[in-house]
């Protein structure tokens, strides 16, 4: 019982996260900052929802498979989300800058 | 609409676009993404002919394995085709 | 209740079809049929296809979107980049009527088919004990019908020879990528692991989805990844021996089994799962090195000699080294 | 399949036509690259969802592909981009 409460709020946060994520997407002024707002919210989403599902299989080989899963991806898309990052241009880098200052 | 209905029609409909697009774009990699596009189209349609409530059919999977490594060679021959005929065409512009 | 998810699903792919179809810029389209490729393999999960699943993602996702990319960058160097722009007038009436013929063509069908189909379900569970492998896809393709298999490694051979037939200079271009250090962090993660999927992939190819061509086409993602950081090594890669050995492997097998059994690509009885995991593995390497050359030549530099002088070059090249 | 996957699934799918609305409204390259990313993960986590709570092998080795091969697609999209800014002086509107 306990289980079933715990898998519908992991993936409640999950969900949560990933519609984050793509509302941050659609608001935020600045490529860099969506980038920023996509490729966390996701990777906690994603992190949630592997969590979610790892708890309810029965054999530990898959959980664990789905844990490596979610270090994979999270590494790989926070090296993508900063290559991407060193090559917007400048000008719109620190447009965001400016404004503040 | 159960599962296979449902990507029947997708695959018609992705057959469809895909023709038009062939016919109307002028420019050869828009033709060349609407006739990948027409393949999807095709074998959407055949896997959905061979899903019947779980018990799938696995021959037209292998088919359809088979066709989209054979598309990807087959879109690499015409990718290979398309940079001869620019090059005929135009001089390089020094890079 | 589950059909909620494939209608999103179905109308998403046509959405960004019509995206990648129709959108005038052609960078844009390309990106759009990347994330069509994903959303199919998506699909293919929900029609209980995984094998075509993997293959799409590997394949329709990675390495189309690399070629089409690869090759719109050559183009800019050729010629001014043109957006497409819609064809005269007569066209349009004439290819809506065309395609509302076939699309109640394809309709129609459908429900027929779909009343109607037997399908071969049956005969191929029943003889699946005798083939040696427990995955029907793996049966189906390198036992029951190994002969088209072999014709389709011969297919994929023949595109590499037709595409070096048209003497595109094989100069890989310096991609100015500078190297920064997250590139080379994603290639210290990336390659290892491809190579590392691509061969469970291969081994668990006899009982599970994955396969030959699963395993190839992640090996070849992993060196046009390689090839785009620019790691000098590759270009050694090109050699024959490599690109020609799933053929030959496969010849070889079909030659071998004649004779073992008198008949072409029949397996003596118990040794079948053997001969399918050698043919499987040759298949394999070679695949990743024939899509991984087919994506160098839409990346590599080309000089502006006409087509005949450069094969007349090769030709004095070799005469002289071999005089 | 468990109800609750059900609507996992659906929410996932609604946060990726989200994200894809500002993929078709995004002005400069960048965002079209975001697209790219957008899919990669939400794919990878539908995919998870599909699994049916890990039932299905298959899927989960799927995702190990989609993760894998997410980088080839944005690492070639990023060569591209990188020659168009820096030679041909277009700058960095959305011309392609």
């Amino acid at each position: 019982m306990i289980l079933d409460i715990l898998t519908a709020l992991l993936f409640g946060f999950g969900l949560f996260f990933f519609l984050a994520g793509s509302i941050g997407l659609l608001r935020f002024p600045d490529v860099i900052s969506r980038l920023h707002a996509l490729t966390k919210a996701d990777n906690v989403g994603l992190a949630c929802i592997a969590l979610a599902v790892a708890i309810n299989t029965e054999n530990w080989m898959i959980s664990l498979k789905l844990m490596l899963l979610w270090l994979l991806v999270l590494m790989i898309s926070s090296l993508l989300s900063c290559l991407i990052a060193q090559r917007v241009p400048k000008p719109q880098a620190n447009r965001l800058r400016e404004e503040q200052c | 609409m159960s599962v296979d209905s449902i990507y029947f029609i997708t695959g018609a409909i992705l057959f469809g676009m895909g023709f038009i697009a062939l016919v109307i774009r002028t420019n050869l990699l828009h033709r060349l993404l609407a006739v990948n596009i027409m393949g999807v189209g095709v074998f959407m349609w055949f896997i959905a002919g061979a899903y019947q409530h779980g018990a799938t059919d696995s021959v037209p999977h292998a088919l359809v394995l088979t066709g989209i490594v054979v598309a990807v060679s087959a879109t690499a021959f015409a990718l290979a085709l398309l940079l001869k005929i620019h090059l005929a065409e135009n001089k390089e512009r020094p890079s | 209740m589950l059909a909620v998810i494939d209608l999103s699903i179905a109308t998403i792919i046509i959405i960004i079809a019509a995206f990648s179809l129709f959108s005038r810029k052609i960078l844009s389209s390309i990106i759009y049929f990347i994330a069509f490729g994903l959303l199919v393999s998506l699909a293919w999960i929900r029609l209980g296809a995984p094998d075509v699943a993997i293959a799409e993602a590997a394949i329709g996702a990675g390495l189309t979107g690399a070629l089409f990319l690869a090759t719109w960058k050559r183009l800019q160097r050729v010629k001014a980049p043109e957006t497409g722009e819609a064809a005269s007038s007569i066209v349009l009436p004439l290819s809506i009527s065309l395609l509302s013929l076939l699309l109640t063509a394809f309709v129609v069908g459908s429900i027929f088919n779909s009343v109607s189909s037997a399908g071969l379900a049956s005969l191929v569970n029943e003889t699946l004990p005798q083939s040696g492998v427990s995955n029907p896809v793996t049966a189906v393709l390198l036992n029951f019908r190994s002969f088209d298999t072999l014709l389709e490694i011969a297919v994929l051979f023949l595109t590499m020879l037709a595409i070096r037939a048209l003497a595109i200079d094989f100069a890989i271009v310096q991609v100015n990528i500078k190297s920064s250090i997250f590139l080379q962090g994603i290639l210290a993660l990336v390659v290892p692991l491809s190579i590392i999927a691509g061969a469970y992939l291969l081994w668990i190819g006899s009982s599970e989805p994955g396969g030959a061509f699963q395993a190839g086409a992640i090996w070849a993602g992993a060196l046009v990844i390689m090839q785009l950081a620019n790691i000098k090594f590759l270009f050694r890669l090109h050699n024959n021996g490599l690109l020609s050995i799933g053929l030959g492997v496969f010849i070889f097998a079909a030659i071998a089994t004649y004779l073992l059994t008198g008949s072409v690509l029949m397996y003596p009885a118990d040794q079948a799962k053997f001969w399918i995991l050698a043919i499987e593995t040759a298949a394999a390497v070679s695949i990743a090195f024939i899509l991984y050359e087919l994506f160098c030549v839409s990346h590599s530099s080309v000089e502006t000699k006409p087509a005949v002088s450069v094969a007349h070059d090769r030709m004095a090249t070799e005469g002289a080294n071999k005089s | 399949m468990h109800t609750l996957l059900i609507i996992a699934a659906c929410g996932l799918i609604l946060a990726f036509a989200i994200g894809l609305v500002r993929v078709v409204r995004g002005p400069t390259k960048g965002d079209r690259l975001l697209s790219l990313q957008l899919t990669g993960t939400t794919g990878i986590a539908l995919l998870i969802v599909l699994s049916n709570f890990g039932e299905n092998n298959a899927l989960i080795n799927t995702a190990f592909v989609l993760a894998l091969l997410a980088p080839i697609t944005t690492v070639a999209y990023l060569s591209v981009i990188k020659t168009l800014s820096a030679t041909d002086g277009r700058g960095e509107s959305d011309d392609t």
